[in-house]
């Protein structure tokens, strides 16, 4: 067992292209500090993230996912995030009823203007996720190393 | 295998400072399938550019990882650097390791690291990118206006202006819309006959805009560029190629007991008639429901007189095919049904009347010839309350609306100071929960109601309004300032009714793939950046139907609309993004779910006939996109149970390398 | 009842009404049902039967049959005609093909439910009132027909049919039967305590899919779990994640088309109650966005195919806040 | 002949499982039984049978063939196996007994399956006679004595005691380790039992099960038979009775990316599965009624043609009570019994 305190998290990041990707290089170009734990993977919208995502980011090591999208009413598609909205909540409630520590898995809508917001939500998720230690639950034991 | 070839940015020192560029040009040159792996200064610049394209002709790549800054800022750089080769542009991934990396981190082995790993996974993706072409889909340079008030004229007249032809889908016997019933108009106190009128008569003698009046859009089928629409033009059982509408059968007709529309049944028409005096097209309608000769035979009389020899009863629906590039949806409001408001008395005495009845009965060419009469008794009268928000900001389920109606506050100030201007003897009550009135001169415009006129504002609302058997109309209400209940002994109570958007909306929307609000507006692109187009391409929304609107605003809106029109009719061929949904037919189980989240209504179904892997041939319904119209949010993708929506650039396999790669280390 | 539905579909294939009948073949035992397309009056002289055994869900086999020309007598039990609707609903069945009639249903039992009673070595099982009298080859046994329904039948949302072209017998009312309790009961317990729940139940998993096979709802013409291209095919569960992944995507993609017919946790060789997975998915929509029941109706939207501007955060879940 | 005091069972497992993995039938959280690993504490299940059979221990469901680890452009290939452990299945019925032996033709025959000769040659089987037997038996229709099991050793069980018989050196071996427990004699009980279970045995319904003429012989009318469209008209494809059958053998190759390098597996295969037996060029068996005439052609015909005889089914009765809509080995073996006699 990882010691907590040099525990680094694993962590994906899928952020709709329009707000919450532009939010990150707005962090990026503020020079606002989050962990390199961080990953980002760019998507067209936070609707394109399917269930199925999350879960492989799982299996293949992760120790925490987030999905950043546009504010609701905010959708570059007008209504790709509600869609994300309703299959996020359905699936975390569904993995926190199998058991698996729902602090691992969090949306957040961030704006292109707020990039503080989005340093500051993977600064507490990263520690949420570091608190919480390695993922166990979810986890492939053939991807490991 | 792809021959890959990996390119890392220092970007001055805004990378190098903090990432160890050649140890990842380093790393990731032992990645499987990169066959080249260099780190250069500024690969933006002319000499980075140059540096990308002779290694992918010497190297013979096939794609290209780019580690730099932030996609949204090069991605288009590289790809026309890359194109230049003749390498498919969809063959670059970026890496961004500056915002996303060097900027944020202050660690340089972290950062590092991590801008390897960033480099891993756009490696992981380009192995699976393929080549993408975008579409082209020619334009039908013409516009369909559906809506003929002013809304629907004036996006006509614009797109006419620019020299493209467009129709005008009006489902009463006339164009012009609420407008035209209206007597004047704030802030200005303009007739609207006075300024609308020019415009119908633009409309009629403009060559390239064509009126199809007494009509209705039957079905639209196609995408932006290329709709086919079906309009229904009902029998008006008049020939309008030779009616002059010189009004002789409307004088003849017998039937006199027919509820005027224009005048919202304040006065009588007969079952032949021209809706008003400035009509276009100025012809004559037969009303089928009450004209004796088309329901029983009997009569004739309007075929007697009409010199012309217009009249035809044998005249049916006729069904017109016309292709359109873009299609503006205009179709309005209208004031909701006041019959649940029986607090109000509205039902009980003709002397309680909805705005736009009033504007009727100021109007000079209304019911009363312009004289303010009570319609009980035809007396003038006295003392007028009027009562704002009916129906409007209502939090009662199912009886009004949630949102402000947005125009009631300024014509109620302008019926009150008119009352008061033309009839200085009244005694003139406003009721309002707030009074709303910002806009050009608007402000300004209610001060001199209350200020100059003398009108009292009372913020608070009627409770009750009864009528009295003397005639009187007894209005019982609260002054919230004052904090005392007010009673008034009234001769006509005004309520300014809620509006909605007209019932032909819902439906309509259905037929064109645009989505609508829980109130049926139609919703717009985006509420600040895109207020005039519908998330379906090639549909653009004008006037009240997007919301309500004064004319000011719907003559803006109507204006914009038609710019974006104009736009869009300018071009020959439009290009498509080539990173679109696109579904595997044989997978697809044509179960609907993905056409029911695609915003764009870019999703229909066909009946194909399939080698099924038992042998046999079925007919199955599968998926396939409009790729003219996809936009590629992806939605459809998760929506999708079985994995057959798919999204070129974005693929389920691409998204699952990425993670794969993100998560190995 | 048998009698009047064997009489009912002989009549309409001599009438030339239908060309087929989808129903229930008996078998070996007294409780070994098999589902059955019937072409003739003889055959099913010979083996049609409707008891407290036909358990089978008929809707999904009218994907098929109902494209097959000719016209499809179903005898469709209350529940089945939810999952008629829902197919419907999603273009798999063509309506024209089929005639429905209703059937009642006082829930179905089956061999491996008896079994789990501790009834061995059957025989022959007769019914006497509301008992079945089981002959077996240890002797005799009697117990209460409600003693023996599985669960899905103690908590029936319905004894009502949805569709139908004809109806059989008495029509019976929507039930509310506590269908949510034991995934209240589980929400209700630590998540430590639902993670070793669910993982005892799921690592019995043997992947034989036949909760997939069997569900009306899992009709895809290919599942991605099988198709190699998807990247997350699996044959086996390899390891315990593939047991979760799968039965958490399958689940998903079920989500707002279940219309909890309780087939999946029947067919389970291994007795893992799946239902449970997609009743917590019932619950969750019809908390946060309304009741909603899939099959009710053929025109609806679902919940996950629709959405309202004021709908609940996924932070619902993560603040843990008991959904009322 | 040895006999052990029941109340010593718990005694006897813990004598053998301390120093080596033990497996016994056990019941799971739904009340079934399965082959469990035992621990102190684990009592053994009174079930007839375990839902899966006893043939994962030698032909589990997944098991790692070989792993490649990649390094940049270089792949290093790694053999997954450990030394195999000697272990011990106790209780296993005759008819799973009886599988073991159809196993055998197939994987020790040339060429030998290593994986399964390793596991073959370090496990020892320990059957347990059976008293009760379902309706759904039909072991006798194989040959199979449900009251004298195979296997290395052999178990009876009444209310007083078990007894125990070594029938290899492998059995000898087990008694040997239980010696401290057992003491002589049972040879009577145990033939009572048996005489009572066979007389039970006989009443089963389907005792009679007559499998004349499935031979090689009838391999053509067999095959060709137009049963097979209605037999298999309701089957979903589903892998459940092969997954539950102690004699299914086929699987399958896969490999799995794990990120850094591929993992290679085998898993069961079910011939029930539309991809069965898929090849580059396309699947041999298009439709259903394809794959399900092949899994009981497989067992009745072809097996024994090739195999002097023996079926490949031992008569367990697992898919009678596992198949969701109830078709079986034994309505296929009755209806198509008709072309052939």
């Amino acid at each position: 067992m990882q010691d907590v305190k040099t525990f680094r998290p694993k962590i994906v990041a899928f952020c709709c292209n329009w707000c919450s990707y532009a939010g990150a290089d707005l962090a990026g170009t503020n020079r606002l500090n989050y962990p390199a734990d961080v990953k980002i993977i760019r998507v067209p919208c936070s609707c394109r993230v399917n269930p199925m995502f999350i879960l492989r980011a799982f299996q293949r090591g992760a120790d925490g996912v987030i999905l950043c999208g546009c504010h609701p009413g905010d959708c570059h598609y007008s209504t790709g995030n509600y869609y994300a909205r309703r299959r996020m909540t359905l699936l975390f409630s569904m993995l926190d009823y199998l058991g698996i520590e729902k602090e691992r898995t969090r949306v957040e809508w961030v704006s292109a203007a707020e990039g503080a917001k989005f340093a500051a939500t993977m600064n507490e998720f990263v520690e949420t996720v570091r608190q919480l230690g390695p993922n166990k639950r979810l986890e492939d034991l053939r991807c490991k190393k | 295998m792809q021959r890959i070839g990996v390119f890392v940015c220092w970007c001055g020192s805004n990378i190098a400072a903090t990432v160890d560029v050649s140890a990842v040009s380093e790393a990731l040159s032992h990645e499987p399938g990169v066959v080249f792996s260099t780190n250069y200064q500024y690969m933006c610049s002319e000499a980075g550019q140059n540096l990308i394209k002779d290694a992918v002709r010497e190297h013979k790549l096939t794609g290209v990882v780019i580690c730099s800054c932030s996609p949204r800022m090069h991605e288009m750089t590289f790809r026309k650097a890359v194109a230049s080769t003749g390498l498919n542009p969809y063959m670059v991934e970026i890496a961004n390791i500056r915002e996303q990396c060097s900027w944020i981190h202050k660690d340089k082995a972290a950062a590092t690291e991590k801008a390897i790993i960033l480099g891993r996974a756009a490696i992981a993706k380009v192995h699976l990118n393929a080549p993408l072409t975008a579409g082209q889909s020619p334009v039908t340079k013409r516009a369909l206006v559906i809506g003929g008030g002013i809304a629907g004229i004036q996006t006509a007249l614009d797109i006419a202006d620019a020299g493209f032809e467009v129709d005008i889908v009006e489902k009463q016997p006339t164009i012009g819309g609420k407008m035209t019933q209206i007597d004047k108009t704030f802030p200005t106190l303009d007739c609207a006959a006075c300024i609308l009128t020019p415009k119908m008569v633009d409309c009629a003698q403009n060559e390239k805009i064509n009126i199809f009046a007494y009509s209705e859009v039957e079905e639209v089928k196609g995408f932006v560029g290329n709709f086919h629409v079906k309009i229904n033009k009902k029998a008006r059982y008049v020939d309008t190629t030779k009616c002059t509408g010189c009004g002789e059968c409307t004088e003849k007709c017998p039937m006199k007991k027919i509820p005027n529309e224009f005048n919202l049944g304040l006065d009588n028409r007969r079952a032949i008639y021209i809706p008003f005096a400035q009509a276009v097209p100025k012809v004559a309608t037969i009303d089928p429901d009450h004209c004796n000769m088309l329901k029983n035979g009997k009569c004739g009389l309007c075929a007697k007189v009409c010199s012309a020899g217009a009249i035809d009863y044998k005249q049916k629906d006729e069904t017109i095919e016309r292709e359109y590039g873009a299609i503006v949806v205009a179709t309005g409001y209208n004031p909701i049904k006041l019959d649940q408001y029986d607090e109000f008395a509205y039902s009980q005495s003709p002397d309680v009347v909805s705005s736009l009845e009033f504007e009727r009965l100021t109007n000079a060419a209304g019911p009363t010839g312009g004289t303010l009469l009570r319609p009980s008794d035809g007396k003038h009268p006295h003392t007028l309350v009027f009562v704002q928000c009916v129906g409007s900001r209502c939090s009662q389920e199912g009886k009004g609306k949630s949102y402000c109606s947005k125009i009631c506050c300024m014509y109620t100030a302008k019926h009150a100071m008119l009352t008061r201007e033309k009839y200085p003897d009244t005694e003139v009550y406003v009721f309002y929960i707030d009074v709303r009135s910002p806009g050009k001169n608007y402000d300004e415009f209610y001060r001199r109601a209350v200020e100059d006129y003398g009108v009292h504002y009372v913020k608070g609302m009627v409770g009750k309004v009864t009528p009295r058997s003397d005639g009187k109309l007894m209005v019982q209400a609260s002054d919230l300032l004052a904090g005392e209940q007010m009673h008034i002994e009234a001769d006509m109570v005004v309520l300014a009714a809620a509006i909605e958007p007209d019932k032909s909306a819902r439906p309509l929307a259905t037929m064109l793939t645009a989505s609508m609000d829980t109130n049926d507006f139609f919703t717009e692109a985006h509420a600040k950046l895109r207020p005039v187009e519908s998330p379906t391409a090639g549909i653009f929304l004008s006037g009240a139907c997007q919301g309500p609107k004064d004319i000011p605003d719907t003559v803006a809106q109507a204006g914009a609309a038609a710019s974006k029109v104009i736009g869009l009719l300018c071009k020959d061929q439009l290009t498509c993004n080539p990173c679109v949904a696109h579904a595997d037919q044989l997978m697809c189980n044509g179960c609907s779910s993905c056409e029911k989240v695609c915003p764009y209504g870019a999703i229909t179904y066909e009946d194909k006939e399939f080698r099924m892997p038992d042998r046999t041939t079925a007919i199955r319904r599968v998926a396939s996109v409009n790729e003219a119209v996809c936009q590629g949010c992806g939605a459809c993708t998760v929506a999708c149970p079985s994995g057959a929506m798919d999204l070129k650039g974005f693929s389920n396999s691409q998204i699952m390398a990425e993670v794969d790669a993100i998560c190995k280390m | 009842m048998q009698e009047v539905m064997l009489e009912k579909a002989k009549e309409l294939l001599q009438s030339g009404a239908v060309d087929r009948v989808l129903g229930w073949k008996a078998g070996e035992f007294a409780y070994d049902i098999t589902p059955c397309v019937f072409a003739s009056a003889q055959e099913l002289e010979a083996g049609f039967v409707y008891n407290d055994f036909c358990g089978n869900n008929l809707s999904k086999y009218l994907i098929k049959e109902s494209r097959k020309g000719g016209k499809v007598l179903a005898f469709l039990k209350p529940c089945d005609t939810y999952s008629f609707n829902q197919l419907i609903k999603e273009h798999r069945i063509v309506r024209e093909n089929v005639l429905v009639v209703g059937v009642p249903c006082q829930g179905m039992t089956d061999g491996e439910t008896l079994k789990a009673k501790g009834v061995k070595g059957i025989l022959g099982i007769k019914t006497e009132g509301e008992d079945f009298v089981i002959n077996t080859l240890y002797g005799d046994r009697t117990m209460a027909k409600k003693d023996a329904l599985p669960e899905r039948c103690l908590s029936c949302k319905s004894k009502k049919h949805v569709v139908y072209d004809e109806l059989l017998g008495q029509e019976g009312d929507k039930l509310d039967s506590g269908r949510f309790d034991l995934v209240n009961k589980l929400e209700a317990m630590d998540p430590e305590e639902r993670f070793a729940f669910w993982r005892g139940e799921l690592s019995r998993c043997i992947r034989c899919n036949a909760c997939r096979n069997v569900c009306p709802a899992c009709s895809c013409e290919k599942c991605v779990f099988d198709n190699d291209a998807s990247g997350v095919a699996q044959k086996a569960a390899a390891d315990s994640f593939e047991e979760n992944m799968f039965h958490i995507i399958r689940a998903f993609h079920v989500a707002g088309r279940c219309t909890d017919c309780g087939e999946c946790s029947r067919v389970c060789p291994q007795n893992i109650p799946l239902h449970l997975l997609n009743r917590k998915f019932i619950k969750d929509i019809n908390t946060l966005y309304g009741d909603y029941q899939a099959g009710e109706d053929t025109v609806s939207r679902a919940p996950l195919t629709n959405f309202t501007e004021g709908d609940a955060e996924p932070s619902i879940v993560t603040k843990g806040g008991k959904k009322a | 002949m040895r006999k052990i005091a029941k109340e010593k069972l718990g005694a006897l497992l813990a004598a053998v499982g301390r120093d080596k993995p033990l497996y016994i039938p056990a019941l799971d959280a739904s009340g079934q039984a399965r082959f469990t690993r035992w621990h102190e504490g684990l009592e053994m299940a009174r079930a007839l049978n375990t839902v899966r059979s006893a043939k994962d221990f030698f032909f589990p469901q997944t098991e790692n063939l070989v792993d490649f680890k990649v390094k940049g452009k270089q792949i290093e290939i790694i053999d997954p196996r450990s030394e195999q452990e000697d272990f011990v299945l106790f209780g296993v019925r005759a008819c799973d007994a009886r599988s073991f032996e159809i196993l055998d033709k197939v994987f020790l025959a040339d060429p030998v399956d290593t994986y399964y000769q390793s596991r073959r040659e370090h496990g020892t089987v320990v059957t347990l006679a059976c008293t009760q037997p379902e309706e759904t038996c039909f072991c006798s229709a194989f040959g199979i004595d449900a009251a004298a099991p195979e296997g290395d050793a052999q178990v009876w069980m009444d209310e007083e005691y078990l007894y125990l018989s070594a029938r290899t050196q492998k059995g000898d071996k087990f008694l040997e380790s239980v010696r401290a427990l057992a003491e002589d004699g049972g040879e009577d009980a145990v033939q009572r039992q048996q005489e009572e279970t066979r007389r039970v045995m006989a009443k089963t319904p389907l005792a009679g099960l007559n499998l004349e003429g499935f031979d090689g012989e009838h391999l053509n009318p067999l095959f060709d038979s137009e049963k097979w469209a209605e037999l298999s008209q309701a089957c979903l494809g589903c892998g459940t009775c092969t997954f539950v059958c102690p004699t299914c053998q086929c699987y399958d190759i896969r490999d799995f990316d794990t990120g850094d390098g591929v993992r290679r597996f085998r898993c069961w295969d079910s011939c029930m599965y539309s991809d069965f037996t898929k090849m580059a060029h396309g699947n041999p068996r298009l439709t259903q009624v394809e794959r399900f005439r092949q899994r009981f052609m497989h067992k009745l015909v072809y097996f024994p043609a090739n195999n002097d005889g023996q079926y490949g089914c031992v008569g367990c009765g697992r898919c009678l009570s596992k198949c969701p809509i109830s078709m079986n080995i034994v309505k296929v073996a009755k209806e198509l019994s008709k072309e052939v006699r």
